[in-house]
């Protein structure tokens, strides 16, 4: 379907539908039940440079309308990725995007570069939403110098687009976003999970082992549209929207609030076949519309 | 386990509700069988023993993720699911009537190596098979206990629970197996001996003793680890089908982590990795698992 | 039932189960379905100096497990709640906070003057986060500097306990806490609405007339409890949970990470006599566990 | 309005699906007919023409918030709503089946002035009820013309809808009131005249020009915008049933504000304040409305 046919920092995508990291795994474990030839892009589950054990369990925990993960960033590492994940990805007609993390701007770059040595991959999706050990521990993600830090560091080495994911447990997320744009981001996805906890009355202790974990959803999905609309306000570059996102009228409340493309994360475990459905969705839309293009939406919203 | 298993041979499909019948235990804890009609596609024919389904009624959001059961009984197109009503997600089940639709992703996850039980080169007996039970675990053991028997093995089934009610399938059980066979054991005593399943289990390796046998076990946490011990100090493998909370089911959430036994390295200071519950088991070899 | 008898501030409260501001009217508006002698405290709709018009419509749009609201804070005005609301409520067995807002600092300090002159009011609780009002921009809550000076003020001039609401919207709850505990504030309520927007994608407008909205129910639940638990190793007075609390469960959720006592707001709506069911399941909840008194429980988490 | 209906006499209850038929509407609108039973607390009995209901499946949270519904018919111990199925809430209304629980609270909002139809002191005609309703509008309205048929009223229904199917009530109404005072519109002119209900009505005040008539209507904001417009230009004192989207029902949330004319004043200077279409109305005169 042509009329799903985007482009973003000068890749071109099947589709705005992206599935969204560490809700994929690393894209194949989809592969048995939907095509993943018809997904716009796939954001892998976050990647370091060394390989990550993760969080001890409870890992998850459900709430009202969604649920609180602290997966603790397992992850096989870059350089697996590239070696063991990689060359069967590639046979897929869609796009990667290796969703990166570090816990210095150096694990960044140390990542980025392994991943570097990599065929097949389009574009790089940073999660800033974790501690800047350096820093103090705060998150790089809520502070716009260290966001703006880390984007430049990896900008410089990075040969492919670089879209940096922002985290919505910040006072303003507008401020963030403009100085991720200038310090060179060619993208903006939003929103990561909002932190949260849940305490089991029983035992009196957190369901996560980890305490708090991030809240993720459609719970969450108001704030994501919220973050999203503002974000659109503050810069030039194209936002990709996330956040509770499970249908096609979901998807199309994003794309009109001013996201290019969208991902679909948690409802990938309760509705394996969501990003499929909103593909048809969106096909279905556009003719119905007349609309030559879904990108012809994007941004739409009408003020009150 | 069983390498087949591993593929990703499960659909996602809609069943339908045949029957969904309520029993009450004296421990007041309630259980639902839920009998599901499936049309071919999703291949009830197919499932192994130990593996499970990831359910919810159909257009129901909340909860909004599936709860994993283990297929308790199958055939061509119908698959059977005990379940206590605990939560929302069972409360949910619980409110399913004759002809509701229901999401069914599955068959997921491994299943219990039979194979092994099989005996090794020239032995000369067969190991026997002792099945080991606690309240909502016995359903992942029932149709193990058909190939076992198909198989010409052995088995002794301990079933365990807080009441003679909390014994999930004893009646199913009784007739596959015959009672002398069952041994049961209740908290409060109105079925078997009063206490732990683990307390029968442990007399019977202890009278047995280098007898070859395998150890199938299904139940809460404290139970399996229990077992384990006994497993380890009588020298008798044990396979434990464990439980985790799941949002997926199939391997891409990482949420059921499960901490297992690794060579230390650099990479691996402790000694352990954790592996996913719903692809990687949920049956493990109990000296696999590193207890937290 | 003494096992839930509590003291705040000075404040003796028959138990910790209030109604929270802008979910209760006034508290008599809820007379019809409840007793309202079996109410902890009232906290009423959020009153200024001079009454306001409020927003236009649409103010409310339901979202998965919560619900989006910019009621525009209308309210009668704190004089006409002395004069015509007062004598009615004060003939109740429960306490009354007048919740107040102002768009300076001024205003609040006029409102709380006007209050001042009422009897039978137990506490005032300051809103300086609600998210809806267009004017002034920024609201103080988002900042500790601006938190703490109308803290501050209104301290000055009231005879009364003081009790500030924090809003979930900022990226350190925790320095903001600490804050306006130096200003002097006897205790804290968390949280207030997060900031949340919906799109009706068939008109493309904003649901809300006021384009975004506070976002609150169960959905938050989540959030609030992770607020309230970092408030609570943040600053030593007392707090009061908010946010999606519907059952004895979530109120036992709020209690055991660290709040003194609980507010039930959007569950009013969806379940008014949700209110007297926590009442209830928290006193059958000290008899079960041999609990001379609830605040046993305050902040009894224990960490993994 | 009517002041006895302003006092909280609502309760909340549990009431049990009697009912629940359904209608598919040539226009593929659906619409659901919802008869529960009520035991006595909830009085029935005393529910007054125009007042509406807070519905929704008990224990089921997803929708969160309930489901205004005016109250169609009612006796001692049961009522009946007809509902539209649009979004989440109506089709959870749509999944009950007979037995289930539902949460009613209710009889909440005022009522419909049915005195001032009476006619002022030594009026020589009565006035005559002009009921005009649109689509789900019109059970709002059937108590009414009850109400006004023992009053002994003269009644003329205008009844309007996109097609013949979503003539809400449309068997009941003529059976009441006789085909000769029910005048039909639907957009695709499968029933009565083709258009607007508004066009019959503006034909009907034009003819009757002078005479004394009261309108009662309730349907989608731009047909009550529109009768509104009519009733200024004929002269006609009108009341209207709003509608707004509802949190709560009974005056907490002050989410179902209407502009409702008010003094110029420093408070005021646009001459309007908002009203409660829950507890101020859903019934409002339209010369009060300040339609922005
Ligand atoms: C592979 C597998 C097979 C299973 N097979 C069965 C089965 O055959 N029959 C059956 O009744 N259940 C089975 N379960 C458990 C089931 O999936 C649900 O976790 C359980 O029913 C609780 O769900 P709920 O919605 O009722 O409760 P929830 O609302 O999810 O939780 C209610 C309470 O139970 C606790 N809880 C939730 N999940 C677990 C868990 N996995 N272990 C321990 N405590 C938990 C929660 O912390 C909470 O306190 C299986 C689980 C797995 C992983
Ligand atoms: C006093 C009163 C009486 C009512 N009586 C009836 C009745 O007798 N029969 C009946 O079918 N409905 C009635 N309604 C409307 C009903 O309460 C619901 O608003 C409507 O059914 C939509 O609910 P939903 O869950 O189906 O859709 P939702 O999921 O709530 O919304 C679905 C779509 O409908 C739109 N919508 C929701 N509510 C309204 C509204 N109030 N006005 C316009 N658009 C809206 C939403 O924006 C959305 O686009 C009444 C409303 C009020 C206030
Ligand atoms: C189990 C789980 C793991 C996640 N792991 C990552 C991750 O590794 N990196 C990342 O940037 N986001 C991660 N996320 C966040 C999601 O990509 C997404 O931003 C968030 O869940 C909101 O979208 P949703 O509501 O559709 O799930 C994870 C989310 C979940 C639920
Ligand atoms: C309709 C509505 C109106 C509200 N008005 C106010 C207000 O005037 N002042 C205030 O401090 N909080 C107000 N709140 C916030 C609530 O008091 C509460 O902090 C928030 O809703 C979270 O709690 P809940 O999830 O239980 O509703 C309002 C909330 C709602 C839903
Ligand atoms: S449950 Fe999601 S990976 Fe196992
Ligand atoms: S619906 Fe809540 S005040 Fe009217």
């Amino acid at each position: 379907m042509d009329s799903l046919a985007i482009e973003i920092a000068g890749v071109r995508f099947n589709n705005p539908v992206w599935t969204a990291s560490g809700t994929c795994g690393y894209g194949l474990d989809m592969a048995g039940l939907i095509d993943l030839n018809r997904l716009g892009g796939i954001c892998t589950k976050g990647l370091s440079a060394k390989p990550l054990r993760g969080n001890a369990p409870w890992r998850i925990v459900e709430t009202h309308g969604g649920m609180l993960n602290a997966i603790g960033l397992q992850n096989i590492g870059a350089r697996a990725f590239v070696e063991d994940k990689l060359p069967e990805l590639q046979k897929y007609y869609t796009r990667i995007i290796p969703n990166v993390f570090g816990y210095t701007v150096d694990e960044y770059i140390e990542a980025i570069r392994m991943l570097e040595d990599g065929d097949g991959i389009h574009a790089y999706e940073l999660n800033i939403s974790c501690p800047n050990v350096k820093a103090g521990g705060e998150s790089f993600a809520n502070d716009a110098r260290q966001a703006a830090a880390v984007t430049e560091a990896v900008k410089r080495v990075a040969s492919r687009p670089v879209i940096v994911k922002m985290s919505p447990n910040v006072t303003d997320i507008a401020a963030i976003s403009r100085a991720v744009e200038a310090a060179g981001a060619d993208a903006l996805s939003l929103i990561n999970t909002a932190v949260g906890m849940a305490i089991d009355i029983h035992t009196r202790r957190p369901r996560l082992a980890n305490v708090t974990g991030g809240l993720s959803g459609p719970a969450i999905k108001p704030i994501a549209v919220r973050c999203v609309f503002q974000a659109s306000r503050a810069v030039k570059i194209p936002l990709i929207g996330i956040g509770g996102i499970a249908t096609v009228e979901d998807a199309l409340e994003f794309i009109i609030a001013g996201a290019s493309a969208v991902q679909v994360g948690t409802a990938n475990f309760y509705d394996p076949a969501a990003s499929m459905k909103i593909v048809d969705g969106l096909g279905g839309y556009c003719s119905q519309n007349g609309l030559a293009n879904i990108s012809a939406l994007v941004g739409t919203v009408l003020m009150n | 386990m069983s390498v087949i298993a591993r593929l990703p041979r499960y659909t996602d499909a809609v069943a339908v509700v045949e029957r969904n019948d309520f029993v009450v235990s004296a421990s007041t804890r309630r259980y639902g069988l839920l009998r599901l009609r499936l049309d071919q596609t999703t291949g009830a024919a197919s499932v192994l023993p130990g593996q499970f389904a990831m359910l919810k009624p159909q257009d129901s959001y909340q909860p909004l993720l599936r709860r994993a059961m283990a297929y308790y009984r199958c055939d061509e197109n119908s698959v059977e699911f005990i379940y206590q009503i605990l939560g929302q997600g069972t409360q949910a089940l619980a409110r399913l009537k004759v002809g509701d639709p229901v999401d069914l992703l599955g068959p997921l996850g491994n299943t219990f190596d039979i194979a092994a039980t099989g005996g090794g080169e020239g032995a000369e007996v067969l190991p026997e098979a002792l099945l080991v039970a606690g309240g909502a675990g016995s359903p992942a053991l029932f149709m193990l206990a058909e190939e076992l028997l198909k198989a010409g093995v052995a088995i002794r089934l301990f079933l365990g629970g807080a009441s003679r009610g909390d014994l999930c399938g004893l009646n199913d059980f009784t007739e596959l197996l015959s009672a002398d066979n069952v041994v049961t054991a209740t908290m409060d005593g109105s079925h078997g001996e009063q206490g732990f399943v683990t307390a029968p289990l442990e007399k019977y390796l202890q009278a047995r003793r280098g007898q070859p046998a395998m150890i199938y076990a299904c139940g809460p946490d404290a139970m399996l680890h229990a077992t384990s011990r006994l497993a380890d100090r009588f020298d008798v493998p044990a396979q434990l089908s464990l439980e985790s909370p799941m949002a997926c089911g199939f391997g891409i959430c990482v949420g059921c982590a499960v901490a297992v036994k690794a060579a230390i390295g650099p990479e691996c200071p402790e000694g352990f990795v954790y592996k996913k519950v719903c692809t990687d088991g949920p049956v493990f070899w109990s000296r696999e698992l590193h207890w937290l």
